[in-house]
């Protein structure tokens, strides 16, 4: 009997093993990679602005040790983070979801919209507004990625399609609804916000609790399977189709929250141009591809954008002669480069298919 | 999909699957879809108008429910004969005796809008196309737009002053600049293209940043270099007037040349022999649908990735140089997102080249139209964004509509426009048989 | 020294009200599956009688309930309506591209027929030099920049002076030790600080007058500026002007649209100060009187007013250029309708005095920045 | 006692197809039953009805003698019916025991746990009672094919089978492990499973099974027991026709030196040296088959050779021309034709028609382009020829190639490249998955180019094909020959113990060997590879 063929190159290592969280981040080389780089990065630009304090150096290193940077950081990630999280569950049930900016969008305008209903202050059947805004937000993604499930499950559309018809349906509707209820794509104030630590504690909770899912608990092993080899996983007798519709669902609900969380966090919907979202959901497919599908690489992918955000905020107040517009583009060249560099992450196998069971 | 599948080909066979349904059916059960999802559309679009008319407030109702007496803030019929109608520029008389608006010419304001919107986003929409075709998203069009915009400027302006004005030299710099947009925007395009090819970076991700990239940096450029003197908006200077498209027969006012649209009719003409008679062509397209087939018929795939983000790029480049010569006659910040509207143009057009004229033409008649109802009614003209948005939707789910098909009886292909819209009415009306073979 | 403008923030808050009613009205239909909500009949206005004079107005692009500039050409609508009866078409478009076509619709219309088509915005001004010589026989206006049309009234607003009257009072405040409202300085950092919308010639003309009039209050006080790169980024605007607030900003002056309200929440958050532009944004946004201490309002209102009062006296002035500067009090430096009583007098007064000496002509004020 | 299995008059009928008719199956509990039939002759169709994927349109299932409805697996599963799929149904990125119990996890912590303990004990203790010896840590796409079916049957045990229905188990074994897996089955029969295996191999039916039932177009043409059977009957039921076991190679006479290959190694796509140090030459006139169970090198080295793959060292030389660094287009107009071993990933273009497929490599030549430009109507001449001399069915060069059978495909493939007139053909298995007629046609057409003095290199794993139809046999392990033999000397032990990786002792085997693969590379560097160079 021939030895198994690959087992001298790649270790064989059981991914579940009772190893420290650290272990499961490092999940592949590329995630290793990467934490290696960032934190070789960091070493370098900490010893540099050390040995130069006033140099560029000393000034950039300032910038990314500083306590402000981490909780701007902590703020400017939370959407990022959580639209990035969901789409881990929806890819990994091996259904592409690009709409996530649309959900971002959409959640972001009803959270405010159903804050204003029931008025700031007040509370319904003892529940405060901004839980109902949270919830109704949460809802209203939910709705909107139940829909795309259903169009890229049950009707079988193209998921990338379909995922920019939700994104353009969404950024049409939040600001013609908004103009519908208070006559602009703007809404007014609310007048309350809700802090950073709230949505910072979210997104803990969040990344904690989808790792969880993922890697802990049956469903999570029913959704990597949907998405690696649907015909496994219907053979044993699981709908893959309800997988799927889960994992969507799931991707809704996260989105929900970072769009709720992000329009709460100003009490207000700014619906012009790309709206508030600014191509946040976006940055999220980034962020969870860059994390390789896991949501502490996720988490930490959308820490870095937000703390290449939060850095370059900084730097244009130093006042170095660098126009400002081009020192906002060192985020996009970073995500480029480093793709570059990195190449390709592991798509699920089946994702963007269609499953059918056998009649 | 076999195990032996060389993983190597995993991205390109996704993109494959995902792009494959949208090349190979039949033209005729795509036009159906097409006219089924648009006309779908506007149903929903039509209760959204209702329900929204009905939350707004006013002081008059704008339409009052036959029957029932209910007042509604918005009018949804008179939205649709606004966007369609006004478009247009009323042809149509309704209301009135007689079908004709008697004194309607084609050559007017809404119209010349109208086609001018059409124009570019043929361009921008082949630009998607070509890219599709060989199994690549190319979101980055509008980037490619920007940077071939603002090369047609620089080299008009460049150029400009080294002729006598006129219209020879209008001829020579209309080409210069064209040549010289498709080249920024090639080189911009081929940019994502190498990074697939050669460092298997995912060219939907690198697109999207490259937009942004292209708007900062152009913006830049022009802000702090190639500004207009004294002008207090981010733009280059006007190129001369004899530069620019001329616009025969239409109001000026139109930003719409004829010119311009023959030449994007060319292009579809044009790519559409690349790709379907050539040699080059087959290659592409057989990169699009099964890479690794294409391989093993001997073409190089990362040549043909960069070959055709190249051209994507080219076009969407050309597409921004009619941009500067048509439309805005110069470089100016805040370009409009023709861009990403190429992304739905060609997808409904089935990233076919010839689908991309009626497509584009649609989608210009919601721009013009959108105008009008912001003028025209009350109601905002977001509306047409989420009409937009709905049609892609529906688009993208043709078994949706072969399903309706088969509960009604009605063939893919035979009934045309009105055999989908009755299909609608049949299947709520109860179907008749046809369930059997479920 | 005008502080605050009763009427004008009585209509303001007037106006958020009734937005909030059609939420409100939203949420009965909901829950009464339609039986609130649609038109309501009580307005009696907006029909097709007789009307003075019917307007176009096509807003900037950032649309309306940016709480500012947009905001503020629509209170000047209102004011007209309310005051005359007017009709008004109004139009928000989706981008710069959209201008032309809006301002032609509205020119080449009969039916109805508008006496005058009102532009706000600089950024209009290219498309409007396109348009007006096709209609001459249309009027228009358009606010912040110059036309050079028979038939276009031009209102420009001199914002680098109201900008210096700003950084004047932020260059003073910072070095004193102050507390109101929410807010108070830290007297031993002498830092402000501004945010702007997206990098142009514009804003940098209100980042220039503000850095001037910092540097004419004060010798050792350090602006540091940010762009955020959008008028519609709230959050954007929060981090940047609580980036400069942690480093020790203790006022901030925003021209940033709807991004400004991320500024005013930032200021909130860190117990500092931040100054509003366009509208009296303590009146607009009322939830953040507690720190904006002053606004650098522009008479945007006024300008679609006294131009909508001139179609209606057909006196449309045309080809002319109206500047609205500190001594038309076109440009202004509003206190904060809650806390902005409470400026020391001696800072207000050299605020008062700095006004003077630029309608005097003894302060030139830049438009643009040195960098 | 009733049958463990009973199936009684199934009928299933598919639009335009009745796939089963009137097919009565009944099993023995603890016996192994073969169902034996060639490609589409409704085996796992009969299978797919009793493990629920399918409802027969008429007939009935009884499992001990109690009829049974299953509307989904899932209900077969409850009802102790497992089945191994040929395609293995496995997560591969997933570790062998999460792949046991997935779909049915033990869960703690009220479900929010899958209880990894308990899943792991339950995997090594059925692996031992049935002798299994397979790592629950072990990620499936680390483990060997025989380790990956053996995790497929835990599977099912696990989920309480009693009846096991195996999908052409051996297609993808060594010998060796093919008799590891009749030990398997002799093990679960004695503790009372039953087992029906399809296949279209009568030599495993003949020794593994103690029943075996023929299908022929979805009619049951008998059920005999092994013992009683002789395998030219078992054949004759099979095909209906009588039919020649062994194809009829001439002697040979070898031309030129075609192929030489020295020193080369070849990386997978996970950079991982697949092909290791590899020399061999292939002479004009000459059929090389290389043997070797599935994943030792074989798709990597005819990648390599035919220019779909980058080597990592080492030499091709192709009729006396280096071809390292030369693209995979140069070598299809130098006269090299491949056969892919996928023929609908690589092969076909699957949603073009033929007349597309047909330019398929040819696109920029001749008569098909001019200038650039394709001409169709010459593409469409050029299929409709490939159709009628290679017997294409549908003969419609307009049918989308997804529309053909797999059969039929391949057959165009084979004829597209043959009328390529190649110097050389590399050919991985051809026949796979091709019903028997088409087999035998193909390698009469095989045995025809060689005739005509072309060489070929012959990848496969039937070892009945690359026996009777190759001059020399390289057997390939771990991407390198255990050993070149003369195929009509060796037997199917020497070669399973080749493809085990281990050597043989046997002198004049190896001798022969030596002879013929031209042994030195400067004797091959010389020698007639230079004249050969020019007239290319």
């Amino acid at each position: 009997m021939p030895p198994p063929a690959a087992t001298g190159v790649k270790p064989m290592r059981n991914p579940l093993s009772p190893a420290s969280l650290l272990e499961g981040a490092s999940e592949s080389g590329y995630v290793r990679s990467l934490i290696a780089g960032t934190v070789g990065m960091l070493a370098l630009l900490g010893v540099s602005g050390l040995a130069f304090p006033d140099s560029v150096a000393g000034d950039l290193a300032g910038i990314v040790f500083s306590t402000s940077t981490a909780t701007s950081t902590a703020r400017l990630a939370a959407p990022i983070v959580l639209a990035g999280l969901g789409g881990i569950f929806a890819e990994k049930s091996g259904v592409i979801n690009i709409g996530l900016e649309g959900l971002l969008i959409i959640s972001a305008f009803v959270s405010v919209y159903a804050a204003s209903v029931v008025g700031v202050g007040n509370a319904v059947l003892g529940v405060p507004a901004l839980a109902i805004a949270f919830l109704a937000g949460i809802a209203a993604s939910t709705f909107l990625s139940a829909v795309f499930a259903v169009v890229c499950i049950e009707f079988k559309a193209d998921q990338i399609i379909a995922g920019l018809a939700v994104w353009l349906i969404a950024l049409g509707l939040a600001p013609f609804l908004s103009t519908v209820f208070f006559g602009g794509v703007n809404t007014p104030n609310l007048g309350v916000s809700v802090g950073w630590q709230y949505s910072a504690t979210m997104v803990v909770f969040a990344t904690a609790g989808s790792w969880w899912l993922l890697n802990k608990t049956a469903f999570g092993k029913h959704l990597r399977a949907a998405g690696e080899n649907p015909k496994a996983l219907d053979t044993v007798g699981v709908s893959v189709s309800q997988v799927r519709y889960a994992g969507v669902l799931l991707s809704g609900v996260l989105s929900g929250v970072g769009g709720s969380a992000l329009a709460l966090s100003i009490g207000q919907f700014v619906g012009s141009g790309e709206t508030m979202v600014q191509g946040k959901g976006f940055i999220a497919i980034v962020a969870y591809l860059f994390g390789n599908y896991n949501p502490l690489g996720t988490l930490g992918a959308g820490a870095l954008f937000a703390g290449l955000d939060a850095i370059q905020i900084r730097l244009q107040q130093l006042g170095y002669a660098i126009p400002d517009t081009l020192v906002q583009t060192i985020p996009y060249v970073v995500v480029i480069v480093v793709l570059t560099l990195v190449g390709r992450t592991q798509i699920p196998e089946a994702a963007g298919e269609h499953y059918e069971t056998e009649e | 999909m076999s195990d032996s599948a060389p993983d190597g080909d995993r991205t390109e066979s996704l993109l494959a699957r995902v792009v494959a349904p949208f090349v190979d059916r039949s033209v005729a059960e795509r036009l159906v879809i097409s006219v089924a999802a648009i006309l779908l559309s506007i149903v929903v679009g039509f209760a959204l108008v209702l329900v929204s008319g009905r939350i707004a407030q006013c002081s008059t109702a704008a339409w009052t429910m036959p029957l029932t007496g209910i007042g509604f803030c918005y009018d949804p019929i008179e939205v649709y004969v606004v966007l369609f109608n006004g478009a247009l520029g009323y042809p149509f008389a309704v209301g009135d005796p007689g079908l004709f608006n008697p004194a309607w010419t084609p050559f007017n304001l809404s119209f010349g809008l109208t086609l001018s919107e059409t124009t570019l986003l043929i361009f921008t929409g082949l630009s998607v196309a070509v890219a599709f075709r060989a199994g690549l998203f190319n979101i980055g069009t509008q980037g490619q737009l920007v940077v071939g915009a603002l090369s047609t400027a620089l080299s008009v302006l460049a150029l400009a002053p080294l002729l006598p004005a006129g219209p020879v030299a209008g001829a020579v710099l209309i080409v210069v600049g064209t040549a010289a947009g498709a080249v920024g925007g090639g080189l911009w395009g081929a940019i994502p293209g190498a990074l697939k090819a050669y460092a298997d970076a995912n060219e939907v991700i690198t697109t999207i940043m490259l937009n942004f990239v292209a708007a900062n940096v152009a913006y830049v450029l022009v802000l702090e270099v190639f500004r207009a003197e004294g002008s207090s908006v981010v733009a280059t200077r006007y190129v001369p007037e004899y530069a620019q498209f001329p616009s025969v027969l239409f109001p000026p006012s139109t930003d719409f040349a004829l010119l311009a649209l023959a030449g994007g009719i060319a292009f579809i003409g044009a790519l559409y022999y690349f790709v379907e008679h050539t040699s080059l062509g087959y290659d592409l397209r057989t990169s699009g649908v099964q890479a690794a087939a294409a391989e093993y018929g001997g073409v190089n795939a990362k040549l043909t990735t960069v070959r055709a983000m190249t051209l994507s790029g080219a076009l969407g480049g050309i597409g921004g140089a009619v941009w500067v010569l048509m439309s805005e006659g110069r470089w100016m910040a805040s370009i409009p997102d023709l861009g990403f509207d190429g992304i739905t143009v060609s997808i409904l057009a089935g990233n076919n080249p010839i689908g991309v004229l009626p497509a584009a033409f649609l989608f210009g008649v919601l721009k013009g139209g959108a105008l009008e109802i912001g003028f025209r009614t009350d109601v905002p003209t977001e509306l047409v964004a989420v009409l937009r948005g709905l049609i892609i939707l529906f688009v993208a789910m043709p078994e949706f509509f072969r399903m309706i098909g088969r509960y009604t009886g009605v063939g893919g292909t035979a009934g045309g426009p009105g055999g989908a819209a009755s299909a609608e009415s049949d299947a709520s009306a109860g179907g008749d048989g046809g369930e059997a073979d479920a | 020294m005008p502080r605050s403008d009763g009427g004008t923030s009585e209509m303001a808050s007037d106006f958020d009200r009734r937005r909030f009613i059609k939420a409100a009205s939203a949420a009965g239909l909901v829950g009464l599956a339609g039986c609130s909500g649609g038109p309501s009949g009580d307005g009696g206005d907006g029909g097709d009688g007789d009307v003075p004079a019917r307007i176009g107005i096509v807003y900037s692009d950032g649309g309306l309930g940016d709480n500012s500039f947009n905001d503020a050409a629509q209170q000047g609508i209102f004011q007209a309506e309310e005051e005359f009866g007017i009709a008004y078409d109004e139009s928000e478009p989706d981008g710069a591209g959209e201008f032309e076509q809006f301002q032609q619709q509205y020119a080449g219309s009969t039916d109805p027929a508008y006496d005058l088509v009102c532009t706000i915005g600089f950024n209009q001004g290219d498309s409007l030099s396109q348009t007006a010589p096709e209609y001459p026989d249309q009027d228009f206006m358009i606010v912040d920049t110059v036309v050079d049309e028979p038939n276009v009234a031009n209102y420009l607003f001199r914002e680098h002076e109201g900008s210096f009257l700003m950084g004047v009072l932020a260059g003073r405040l910072t070095e004193t030790e102050f507390s109101a409202g929410a807010g108070e300085t830290d007297p031993d950092s002498t830092t402000v600080g501004f945010v702007g919308g997206v990098d142009s010639p514009v804003i940098r003309r209100f980042q220039a007058g503000f850095e001037a009039g910092v540097d004419y209050a004060t010798d050792d006080v350090d602006v540091t500026t940010s762009y955020v790169g959008s008028y519609a980024d709230p959050t954007g605007g929060q981090e940047a002007a609580l980036s400069m607030y942690q480093s020790g900003a203790d006022v901030v002056y925003h021209a940033s649209g709807a991004t400004g309200v991320g500024v005013f929440q930032a200021a909130q958050e860190e117990g500092r100060f931040a100054f509003g532009v366009d509208q009296d944004q303590s009146v607009s946004n009322e939830s953040f009187s507690d720190v904006i201490l002053a606004s650098m309002v522009k008479r945007v209102d006024t300008a679609v007013y006294e131009s909508i009062s001139n179609a209606i006296d057909d006196n449309h002035q045309g080809g002319s250029t109206t500047a609205l500067g500190l001594e038309s009090n076109g440009v202004e430096c509003v206190y904060g309708q809650e806390i902005g009583d409470q400026v020391p007098d001696e800072i207000a007064t050299a605020v008062a005095d700095a006004r003077d000496e630029i309608i005097a002509g003894n302060i030139e004020v830049p438009e643009t920045t040195s960098n | 006692m009733n049958p463990a299995v009973h199936l009684d008059g199934i009928t299933k009928r598919f639009p335009g197809v009745v796939a089963n008719d009137d097919v009565d199956l009944a099993v023995e509990r603890g016996s192994v039953h073969a169902l034996l039939g060639e490609n589409g002759a409704g085996k796992t169709t009969l299978m797919n009805v009793l493990y629920g994927l399918y409802r027969p349109t008429e007939g009935t299932v009884r499992l001990d003698g109690e009829p049974r409805s299953f509307d989904s697996p899932r209900d077969a599963i409850d009802a102790g019916v497992g089945m191994i799929h040929q395609h293995f149904m496995l997560v591969d990125p997933m570790t062998v025991w999460e792949n046991v119990v997935l779909g049915n996890e033990p869960t703690t912590w009220g479900g929010l746990r899958v209880d990894r303990e308990a899943a792991r004990e339950a995997v090594v203790e059925l692996s031992e009672r049935y002798g299994f010896d397979v790592d629950p840590d072990a990620t499936i796409a680390d483990i060997s094919v025989g380790e990956q079916q053996r995790v497929e049957i835990l599977k099912a045990l696990y989920r309480g089978a009693e009846v096991l229905i195996m999908d052409e188990p051996t297609a993808v074994l060594t010998p060796q492990e093919v008799e590891e897996l009749y030990g398997v089955f002799e093990e679960l029969t004695e503790q009372g499973k039953t087992i029906i295996f399809i296949s279209h191999k009568l030599g495993e039916a003949l020794s593994a099974a103690d029943d075996i039932t023929v299908l022929r177009d979805g009619v049951n043409v008998g059920t005999v027991a092994a013992a009683d059977v002789t395998r030219e009957e078992l054949a004759e039921l099979m095909v209906g026709r009588e039919v020649l076991m062994d194809p009829a190679t001439s002697p040979r006479e070898t031309g030129e030196r075609v192929l030489e290959v020295t020193d080369l190694c070849v990386e997978d796509d996970r950079g991982v040296e697949a092909v290791s140090d590899l020399s061999f030459e292939l002479r004009g006139g000459e059929i090389l088959g290389i043997a070797g169970v599935d994943g030792n090198g074989q798709s990597q080295l005819a990648e390599a050779i035919t220019g779909l793959r980058e080597t990592a060292s080492g030499e091709i030389r192709y009729r006396g021309e280096s071809m390292v660094g030369q693209t995979r287009r140069d070598r299809i107009d130098r006269g090299m034709a491949f056969i892919p071993e996928d023929r609908q990933e690589r092969g076909l273009v699957m949603s073009y028609d033929l007349t597309e497929n047909g330019v398929l490599g040819s696109q920029h030549d001749p008569p098909f382009a001019r200038g650039g430009r394709l001409d169709w109507g010459a593409a469409q001449d050029h299929a409709e020829s490939v159709i009628e001399q290679y017997d294409v069915r549908p003969p419609d060069a307009d049918a989308e190639a997804e529309s053909l059978s797999g059969g039929n495909q391949q057959k165009f493939i084979v004829g597209r490249e043959f009328e390529r007139d190649p110097e050389l053909v590399v050919a991985a298995h051809p026949t796979r998955g091709v019903d028997i007629g088409s087999t035998e046609f193909l390698h009469d057409r095989l045995l025809e180019l060689r005739a005509e003095g072309k060489a070929v290199l012959l990848v496969s794993s039937k070892l009945d094909e690359v026996q009777g139809l190759s001059d020399r046999l390289a057997v390939i392990h771990e991407g390198e020959f255990t050993g070149v033999v003369d195929p009509a000397t060796v037997t199917e032990e020497e070669i399973g113990l080749l493809m085990a990786g281990e050597s043989l002792d046997d002198d004049s085997v190896e001798r022969a060997a030596i002879h013929d693969a031209g042994g030195a590379p400067d004797e091959v560097d010389g020698g007639a590879a230079d004249d050969e160079g020019v007239d290319a």
